[in-house]
């Protein structure tokens, strides 16, 4: 594609993006939480505090200038912590969405095409199945049966997933299918797998872009919960929802140690939604 | 000067604010109506005829839209300027329109009857009269009546999409007739319709406004609907007036190129192959032509077309034109 | 007589919905001949598009037969050869729609000659042919549908239809989103073709005075049936069925020499029924002003009456 | 109208709330429930035959005598006359009999303290019962409290369907919210994972009977509630709103600090006689290797547990538990010594392989502090240049693990409570049979030693045995399975208008002195006192 | 098809559906390592007792056997035996459930109808300090995780400002009313106490308010969304242009389409209340179905959690029919498809 044309088309992306400040904002959280969960080491004031490190001496400090945060019962500083916690949020959310897009697009768009056949009835109903609690408990009831592990956790939220894109796209995809591009391409005798890539998906692409975003957030949400029932992340695991369930044991004298890791929760969720929100402006209508 | 007139568009500009920048889409209409008379407006899709109507009952959405000046007088009264109030009262007695749309101009989870209901009840507010639901039940009958639904006591209780594409269009009919005394505005009824039943629509609304002598402004597509209908007609294009004349007139005797090659366009029943169509295209309101804005279409442009847009003309009883090929006589 | 290419027979397609049969093709015949212009017509919802899909294999047809040049065709497109669908292309009635926004126009032009197996290389040539053919700048190969106007992706919409030099053509109100004025260069630019690449169409529009104008032979069509079958000029000089009368004297017309040809008034009454509850005997009965007991009885024969010009109503059968 | 239901009619003077919050869930069928809040109600609503007295000897509750003979293997006890239940019933030899069937039968809750034991129980007259032994068992009659007596009529008139033939459910569902006792509270309201509300019995046989020792004391509470919950802030919030008069014994202790900045909060510790044990698998390597356990026993930082981690409680002194009868006060406590477990480790066969091994320690994801001594366990390992590997894992999946040898990790940081209170109650979990179960990770399958556990606990000379319990001590200490991290202190935080009997025990430390309850045991009614301000 | 019918046909498919869900659940109870009977009897019980157990619970023989146990005993209403609180789990179920109905039916309500107040108000408004102050906040409120809300509300208006209790659902001492519905606000009208109807009003409200903090913002915005989306119809003009005074339009044209989105997703808001009533309940110790269900997640009750995944199941799909029905009396558009139109 012309280049001309391309830099044209991001203008007009940044120019709908950005109209609300709010989306911008989302923007500049979600980069900091990246760069900040890449280069911990760096940010970190004290990278050794993040996993296994015991300093009683400097334990239960409130916030102050040595420690931003404060610190946690075995004196690690709260604030490295949490920002070595960024990389397992990050980590969750870009494995589970990685993981459970894919087939769940891939099943959404066969399902769509081939609505009213067995084969949409088969796979729908399977979707039906998994989506008939609220993923909460379902997740919950799948990492109780797990060892209890970040890596459970994501397998657990991973197969709870799935389904809410195959549904997304099972809608966009069976009414793209009755538009007069799918049938001329069907006129034209290309293949199944080419109206299913070629044509339907690429319009399928902006939803699923726009709900991969502000899954984002949520996917954060349900893995710092069950990290938070003691079912996703272990300790010494810096993961935020651990560092809040533990630390809400020591409320309210040492309020510091749960309220820090828990206000970085709201701000990543924050930040991703509100970035959510300004791609779902940028895609709108076009 | 002529008989009263019941709307006087003077010099309307409006501009619309987008993502593009600034579309300068109504430039410097002119349109006048007298009590009592019926006039069409006519144009290609886009000119601005559904513009110049909405800014008559200044209900544009704005922004994006922006009154960037002009004055638009209703029964003597300048609309831009009235009260919040007094404009209210104003569309409860004096004037009402039929949507382009009768589909999203109804809206579609209340009752067709309780919509209607509520218009009876708001104009005989204005009017100062109190009424009661009883006669607002039998006057929603009535209505319904009149515009040739059948059994009206069950479509009062339909929502919208219970009904065909022609019952909606006559429901905006019924709402516009109870609403409006003296100006029904009609955006292209019968548009989205069948031929037979968008001539039955069409027949229908002629003869209530014959009925009342209520004064109408049609916006058609369909021209031969239009000749049927008015006693005058404006040609619109690309955002100002390009010809107005008597119905008689313009279709023996279209004088703007804009006009003729509109006329030559459309197929004819009688055979003789398809014209050629109008070469180019209606302009990019974002930076519209210079001067007369059909220049760049037309074949008898001159310089002076592409500097000044030209004023109305007038080329004989009543019949105005802006064009400078008629500047002369 | 020129040779049939396409040959309809007792065609139903009837539509299984919750609320009940839609009978949108019950039972139609009528034949195409090389290089002329079949016209369809009729009002909405009256099954002119089903029948094009039907004949397209898009449906499978309910019963009845279909025929392209002699072989018979009455299944779905997926059983249908490649060859075949080399031969018959479709142009659909909305330009917007078409066209996948997520594809450039060479992609899209392309399609059709990828499937069929045309080289790489040649297959750009051909493209920028096309292109030139329906009179668009090269430059537009690498734009999106979404960014160029309606009429112009109406022509992107032929020359993919005509990239695999079909010799039939559907074309399914290929103008009713355009204006005037666009449609009429379209308009021109199909006929341009049909001439010089030897096409044969199949013609679906509501617009009875641009039919006047295109079409070789017209079929009219009410609620799924064909209610009368003509070449053109009988059709507009001498309409028989109440329905076509009606239809006629309905359109609006601008001149004093099209008012002459119209036919004495008849003024249209009633709704069009649901194709899901089809009245009785005669579809048309309830909307007809010559309606007798017999007509809400019986369902009339199409019968011909006089060479060429089929008409499906008791009062001609007697 | 809505039928007006009468507030409930005022009493003359208000009803005396003791409030107290427990980790849940609580079993009151005292068959089933084994855990901390189930045992503390059992002795509430039910009754031993014998009980512990305050001054730490068996003594007499149901029955009001007892005697010996065969060796050991035959134990008669009279029962006391008179004693009724809440259901008015009389308790007779038969219920003695019916429970102790039912207990057995069952096999849940405290039964593995007596299914090795008993071999049979019969009513020789109305009130006099039999047991008979399976082998000898010389502290029976310190594990006899944990078994309480029921209503025989009241159970069998609610037994529902259920696997035990005959008997039904055995009485297990109705039981678990009703009960068929006879002690000093009876359920009032049972809210299933809520709370237990017990009401005072007026008519307790401890006051018809007017029996010394089993008489309410002044002001004991009229209602106990239980309350099922344990999350600090909403403790902390009640003690401080004067909602509950006494916290559970999970609260963090940074949380009670907190709490006793209340005006009328003080905690107290009760002296407790279980031990924090970090358990070695002495089948797995490396810590097959006894010099390798060694440096770690050498190598760990006791000191810092009780400054830092666990104030207010004590180090261990040897092998069991100093408050236990039976200890032996000869052995040598270990402490934190670098070089000794350098040198131990250069003994090591492990020693040149330091880098490709890793020491895995689990913890028990309910009890945060354990969290705490696996960091400072890794960092001190780390001073050797061992590599540690921490998981958390829940109670119950470590209970399984802990079960089989392959799974068994090499260190488990683990409560051991004892069986009965003596050193023998806590040295029997050495034994090989326990090897499969969570109390011993140690995994040291070593026949002398079960040799010596069966014959230490079959001496019924109390002083014999003790002697056994000795050599036992020393024998353990040689093998070094276990690193004993601390004494626990039961840490509880009290509204100071109630009144509890306590020992005070030990030496103080930082003005905070150490008490131990009474036998043992919590009977509210009888020791407690409340002075609602 | 008519409603009857498409109530009939949404109860069946609901119903496979459900049967599915009792498949996948239930294997994957039964299929996960560890002996669910010796951890309900501890470690120190006998192995004959455990052993019984496994007798008693079909846990020796293969999957589908058990299943087949399970599927015949759930339509004799009985869902086994918990292996935590030792009672039949229908039981337990029945006597947990009111109590989690009562508060995400409270904790619904609440944030439905202040959902629509601030969405419509902002809306309507679109742009002013009054809508920015709504929308910021919402995007806040959506952010914060219930479990966050649930510690910081009993930190802040239980422990520091003192103005709700934190626990469970009564005061203590408070004696329960006479159980009719389990509802204890409606139990307590009926018994004519207001005392325990206000005290167990205000257990409900900090617990209620985690369960809808995060909901309510979503739901504000989307009303305002919707709430802007229609304010710019044909409609509305054309009711303007009827003089149709703008109070006339904003709380009845404009409302009620606006409305139809808002109630659209209630039922995914049942379903995340019921969702989060598992933390919600575990942190302020309600009685109720989630802090069951939790503990019987925590501690692997495999009945309990079979049995509480497959009620909170059909009360989804029973709620979901239910919106649907709302929505498609608010909305005649769905209505008409209903009826296939
Ligand atoms: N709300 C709006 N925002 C931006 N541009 C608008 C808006 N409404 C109208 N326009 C622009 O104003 C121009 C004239 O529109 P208008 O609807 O008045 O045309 P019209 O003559 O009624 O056309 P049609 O025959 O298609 O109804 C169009 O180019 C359109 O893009
Ligand atoms: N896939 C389908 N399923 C059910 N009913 C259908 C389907 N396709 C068409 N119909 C129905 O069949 C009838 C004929 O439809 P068709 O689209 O062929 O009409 P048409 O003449 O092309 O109308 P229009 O001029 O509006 O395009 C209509 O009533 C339509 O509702
Ligand atoms: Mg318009
Ligand atoms: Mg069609």
């Amino acid at each position: 594609m012309n280049t001309e044309l391309m830099k044209e088309r991001w203008r007009r992306n940044w120019y709908k993006f950005s109209r609300n400040p709010l989306s911008i904002l989302g923007l500049a959280v979600v980069l900091a939480i990246i760069l900040i969960a890449i280069f911990a080491d760096f940010f970190a004031p004290y990278p050794e505090h993040a996993f296994v490190f015991v300093d009683f001496k400097n334990a239960k400090r409130p916030p102050c200038w040595q420690y931003l945060c404060g610190t946690d019962m075995a004196g690690r500083d709260i604030l490295s912590r949490i920002f070595f916690g960024f990389r397992y949020s990050l980590v969750m959310a870009v494995s589970v969405l990685s993981v459970a897009t894919p087939p769940g697009v891939l099943l959404g768009l066969v399902a769509g095409y081939m609505r009213d056949t067995w084969v949409d009835i088969a796979i729908m109903r399977v979707a039906d199945v998994f989506l008939s609690v609220p993923s909460m408990v379902l997740a919950l009831a799948v990492c109780s049966m797990l060892e209890p592990t970040l890596y459970n956790a994501m397998l657990a939220v991973t197969v709870m997933w799935w389904p809410w894109y195959t549904r997304l796209v099972y809608g966009a995809a069976s009414s793209i299918k009755n538009e007069y591009f799918v049938q001329a391409a069907e006129v034209t005798g290309a293949s199944t797998f080419h109206i299913l890539f070629g044509e339907i998906f690429p319009n399928c692409l902006s939803t699923i872009f726009t709900k991969m975003t502000l899954d984002v957030g949520w996917v954060i949400l349900i893995g710092s919960t069950l990290s938070f029932v003691g079912l996703g992340a272990q300790p010494p695991t810096p993961d935020l929802g651990t560092m809040v369930s533990d630390g809400s044991k020591y409320i309210p004298a040492q309020w510091w140690i749960s309220l820090f890791p828990a206000l970085f929760i709201v701000v990543i969720i924050l930040g991703f939604n509100l970035l959510g929100d300004g791609v779902r402006d940028m895609l709108a209508g076009d | 000067m002529m008989s009263e007139m019941i709307v006087d568009i003077r010099d309307l500009y409006v501009n619309f604010n987008i993502y593009e920048g600034v579309t300068r889409v109504l430039n410097g209409v002119n349109f006048r109506v007298a009590k009592g008379e019926k006039v069409g407006l006519i144009g290609e899709a886009g000119c601005g005829k559904t513009t110049t109507v909405k800014s008559i009952m200044k209900i544009l959405q704005m922004p994006p839209a922006e009154v960037m000046g002009g004055e638009i007088y209703l029964e003597g009264l300048d609309v831009l300027k009235m009260s919040q109030r007094d404009l209210q009262m104003m569309r409860r007695k004096t004037v009402s329109m039929i949507f382009q749309d009768p589909t999203a101009a109804l809206n579609p989870v209340f009752k067709v009857g309780d919509q209607i209901g509520d218009i009876i009840k708001y104009n005989q507010l204005a009017l100062g009269n109190k009424i009661s639901k009883e006669e607002i039940h039998e006057k929603t009958v009535q209505v319904l009546k009149e515009v040739q639904m059948p059994d009206p006591e069950r479509l009062m209780n339909s929502y919208p999409i219970q009904l065909s594409g022609g019952m909606r269009q006559r429901i905006s009919i019924a709402m516009a007739l109870v609403s409006a005394t003296n100006l029904l505005i009609a955006d292209e009824p019968g548009t989205n319709l069948d031929v037979t039943i968008q001539d039955q629509v069409l027949r229908l609304l002629g003869d209530l406004v014959e009925d009342r002598g209520t004064s109408i402004i049609l916006i058609s597509h369909a021209l031969g609907a239009v000749k049927g209908l008015v006693d005058r007609v404006y040609v619109m294009y690309a955002g100002s007036m390009v010809e107005a004349a008597n119905t008689e007139d313009l279709f023996s005797d279209p004088l703007h190129p804009y006009t003729k090659a509109l006329f030559k366009a459309v197929p004819k029943l009688t055979g003789g192959g398809i014209p050629m169509g109008i070469p180019g295209r209606i302009p990019n309101y974002l930076s519209p032509p210079t001067g007369c804005r059909f220049n760049p279409r037309c074949s008898h442009a001159k310089p002076e077309c592409r500097e000044n847009a030209p004023p109305f003309y007038q080329v004989g009883d009543g019949h105005e034109v802006a064009c400078y090929l008629y500047g002369g006589q | 007589m020129s040779k049939e290419i396409v040959v309809v027979k007792d065609l139903k397609k009837w539509f299984d919905t919750d609320e009940g049969i839609v009978r949108a093709v019950d039972d139609i015949s009528f034949t195409i001949n090389e290089g002329e212009t079949f016209g369809l017509v009729g009002e909405s919802g009256s099954g002119k598009s089903t029948t094009a899909y039907t004949l397209m294999g898009i449906y499978t047809p309910t019963a009845g037969e279909i025929s392209y040049k002699g072989m018979d065709i009455s299944m779905g497109i997926k059983q249908r050869p490649l060859s075949l669908k080399k031969e018959m292309q479709m142009v659909f009635q909305d330009p917007g729609s078409s066209l996948n926004p997520k594809r450039s126009i060479e992609q899209i032009i392309e399609l059709p000659l990828q499937v069929h197996g045309i080289a790489k290389d040649e297959r750009r040539k051909r493209v920028i042919e096309l292109l030139q053919m329906v009179e668009l700048p090269e430059d537009y190969l690498d734009r999106q549908p979404t960014k160029i106007g309606g009429g112009e992706k109406q022509m992107v919409a032929i020359a993919r239809a005509l990239a695999t030099n079909p010799t039939f053509v559907t074309l399914d109100e290929p103008t009713s989103a355009l204006d005037v004025s666009m449609q009429a260069k379209i308009i021109n630019k199909l006929i341009e073709f049909q001439e010089t690449l030897d096409l044969s169409y199949l013609f679906i529009t509501h617009n009875l005075s641009l039919m006047r104008n295109v079409a070789t032979r017209v079929g009219i069509m009410y609620l799924g049936k064909l209610c009368e079958v003509a070449p053109t000029g009988t059709f507009f000089s001498k309409p028989l069925h109440p329905y076509t009368k009606m239809l006629l004297s309905s359109i609006p017309v601008i001149t004093r020499e099209e008012e002459a040809v119209k036919p004495d008034k008849v003024v249209s009454m009633g709704e069009i029924p649901s194709p899901v509850n089809v009245p009785s005997g005669c579809y048309f009965h309830p909307r007809c002003n010559e309606c007798t007991e017999r007509c809400k009885r019986e369902d009339p024969p199409m019968v011909e009456v006089e060479p060429g010009h089929f008409v499906k109503c008791h009062t001609l059968s007697e | 109208q809505p039928a007006q239901e009468p507030e409930p009619a005022p009493v003359p003077s208000e009803p005396i709330v003791y409030r107290s919050t427990w980790a849940w869930p609580t079993r009151i069928d005292p068959a089933v429930g084994s855990d901390g809040s189930s045992t503390a109600a059992h002795p509430n609503l039910y009754n031993s035959l014998v009980r512990i007295t305050p001054e730490g000897v068996v003594g007499p509750e149901l029955a009001e005598s007892w005697t010996t003979s065969n060796e050991g293997m035959t134990y008669t006890f009279t029962l006391r006359q008179g004693v009724m239940s809440h259901a008015g019933n009389e308790i007779t030899a038969e219920d003695v009999v019916f429970s102790m069937d039912r207990l057995l039968g069952m096999g849940e809750g405290l039964a593995y303290l007596f299914l090795p034991y008993i071999d049979e129980v019969t009513a020789v007259d109305t009130y006099t019962v039999q047991f008979d032994l399976l082998k000898s068992f010389g502290p029976i009659l310190t594990v006899m409290p944990n078994f309480f007596v029921l209503d025989k009529d009241v159970v069998m008139e609610n037994i529902a369907e259920g696997e035990y033939g005959d008997l039904g459910d055995y009485g297990k569902e109705w039981l678990m919210t009703h009960d068929a006792g006879t002690g000093p509270y009876k359920v009032k309201e049972f809210l299933l994972e809520e709370k237990l509300v017990m009401e005072k019995y007026e008519d307790y046989w401890g006051e018809t009977l007017d029996v010394e020792g089993f008489k309410f004391v002044e002001n004991a509470p009229d209602i106990m509630e239980m309350i099922g919950t344990t999350e600090p802030i909403t403790v902390r919030t009640m003690m401080s709103r004067m909602e509950l008069e006494r916290t559970d014994s999970w609260q963090p202790i940074e949380n009670l600090e907190e709490m006793v900045q209340t005006e009328g909060v003080e905690m107290i510790g009760e002296v407790g006689t279980s031990l924090l044990n970090l358990m070695m698998h002495t089948n797995k390597a490396p810590t097959d290797d006894v010099h390798f356990r060694r440096a770690m026993v050498y190598a760990f930082d006791y000191e810092t547990v009780v400054t830092d981690i666990f104030p207010h409680t004590t180090l261990v002194k040897g092998v069991v538990n100093e408050v236990l009868p039976g200890y032996t006060p000869d052995l040598e406590p270990f402490r934190r010594d670098l070089d000794k477990a350098m040198e131990e480790l250069e003994q090591s066969v492990y020693y040149d392989q330091l880098d490709e091994i890793e020491i895995e320690i689990h913890w028990c994801a309910e009890v945060p502090a354990e969290e705490r001594i696996s960091l400072l366990f890794m960092d001190n390992m780390a001073d050797l240049g061992i590599s540690v590997k921490i998981v958390k894992e829940p109670w119950l999946s470590m209970i399984e693990t802990m079960a089989d040898p392959e799974l068994s990790p090499n260190v488990v940081v683990v409560y051991n409570s004892v069986h009965f209170p003596e050193a023998g109650g806590d040295l029997m979990r050495y034994h090989s049979e326990s090897a499969p179960t969570w109390e011993q990770n140690e995994w040291l399958l070593d026949e002398t030693l079960d040799q010596m556990i069966e014959d230490a606990l079959g001496t019924v000379d109390q002083a014999e045995r003790f002697e056994k319990y000795g050599e036992i001590q020393e024998y353990i200490y040689d093998v070094c399975p276990t690193i004993y991290v601390l004494q626990t202190t039961t840490l509880r935080c009290v509204q100071d208008y109630v009144d509890y009997p306590y020992v005070e025990y030990g030496e103080q430390v930082s003005g905070f002195v150490y008490k131990v309850p009474l036998g043992f045991r919590t009977y509210y009614g009888l020791y407690t006192g409340v002075n609602q301000p | 098809m008519n409603i009857k019918k498409y109530v009939a046909y949404r109860l069946i498919s609901s119903f496979f559906v459900l049967f599915g869900l009792s498949l996948l659940i239930f294997s994957l109870s039964r299929l996960v390592p560890g002996d669910p009977a010796r951890l309900a009897l501890g470690p120190m019980a006998p192995q004959w007792a455990v052993d019984k157990l496994r007798a008693q619970l079909h846990l020796d023989e293969p999957v589908y056997i058990q299943y087949i146990y399970w599927v015949t005993n759930v339509f004799r209403g009985d869902l086994g035996q918990s292996l935590v609180t030792r009672r039949g789990v229908f039981n337990d179920i029945f006597e947990f459930f009111p109590a989690t109905f009562e508060l995400v039916i409270f904790s619904v309500i609440l944030s439905t109808s202040l959902a629509i107040i601030l969405g419509v108000t902002s809306g309507k408004y679109a742009n002013s300090l009054w809508d920015n102050i709504v929308r910021v906040t919402s995007y806040v409120g959506i952010a914060i995780p219930s479990f966050v809300w649930a510690i910081m509300s009993v930190f802040i208006f239980g422990y520091l400002l003192r103005w709700f209790p934190t626990l469970g659902r009564l005061s203590s001492g408070v004696v329960m009313p006479t159980k009719v519905t389990g509802l204890l606000l409606v139990d307590s009208l009926i018994a004519g106490r207001l005392g325990v109807f206000r005290d167990a009003f205000y257990h409900m409200i900090l617990p209620g308010t985690s369960l809808v903090i995060s909901r309510l913002a979503q739901e504000a915005r989307i009303t305002r969304a919707s709430v802007v989306e229609n304010l710019h119809k044909d409609y509305i003009m054309a009711a303007r242009s009827f003089g149709i005074p703008e109070r006339t339009i904003t709380l009845k044209y404009l409302l009620k389409p606006s409305l139809i989105p808002t109630v659209a997703i209630m039922g995914m808001d049942i379903a995340g209340s019921m969702g989060g009533s598992f933390i919600v309940e575990t942190i302020f110790n309600w009685p109720g179905l989630g802090r069951y269900g939790m503990s019987a997640m925590l501690s692997n009750d495999i009945n309990a959690i079979v049995g509480v995944v497959m009620l909170i199941g059909v009360f989804f799909a029973f709620m979901n029919i239910l919106v649907d029905l709302i929505t498609a009396y608010l909305d005649p558009r769905i209505m008409m498809k209903l009826r296939g139109g």
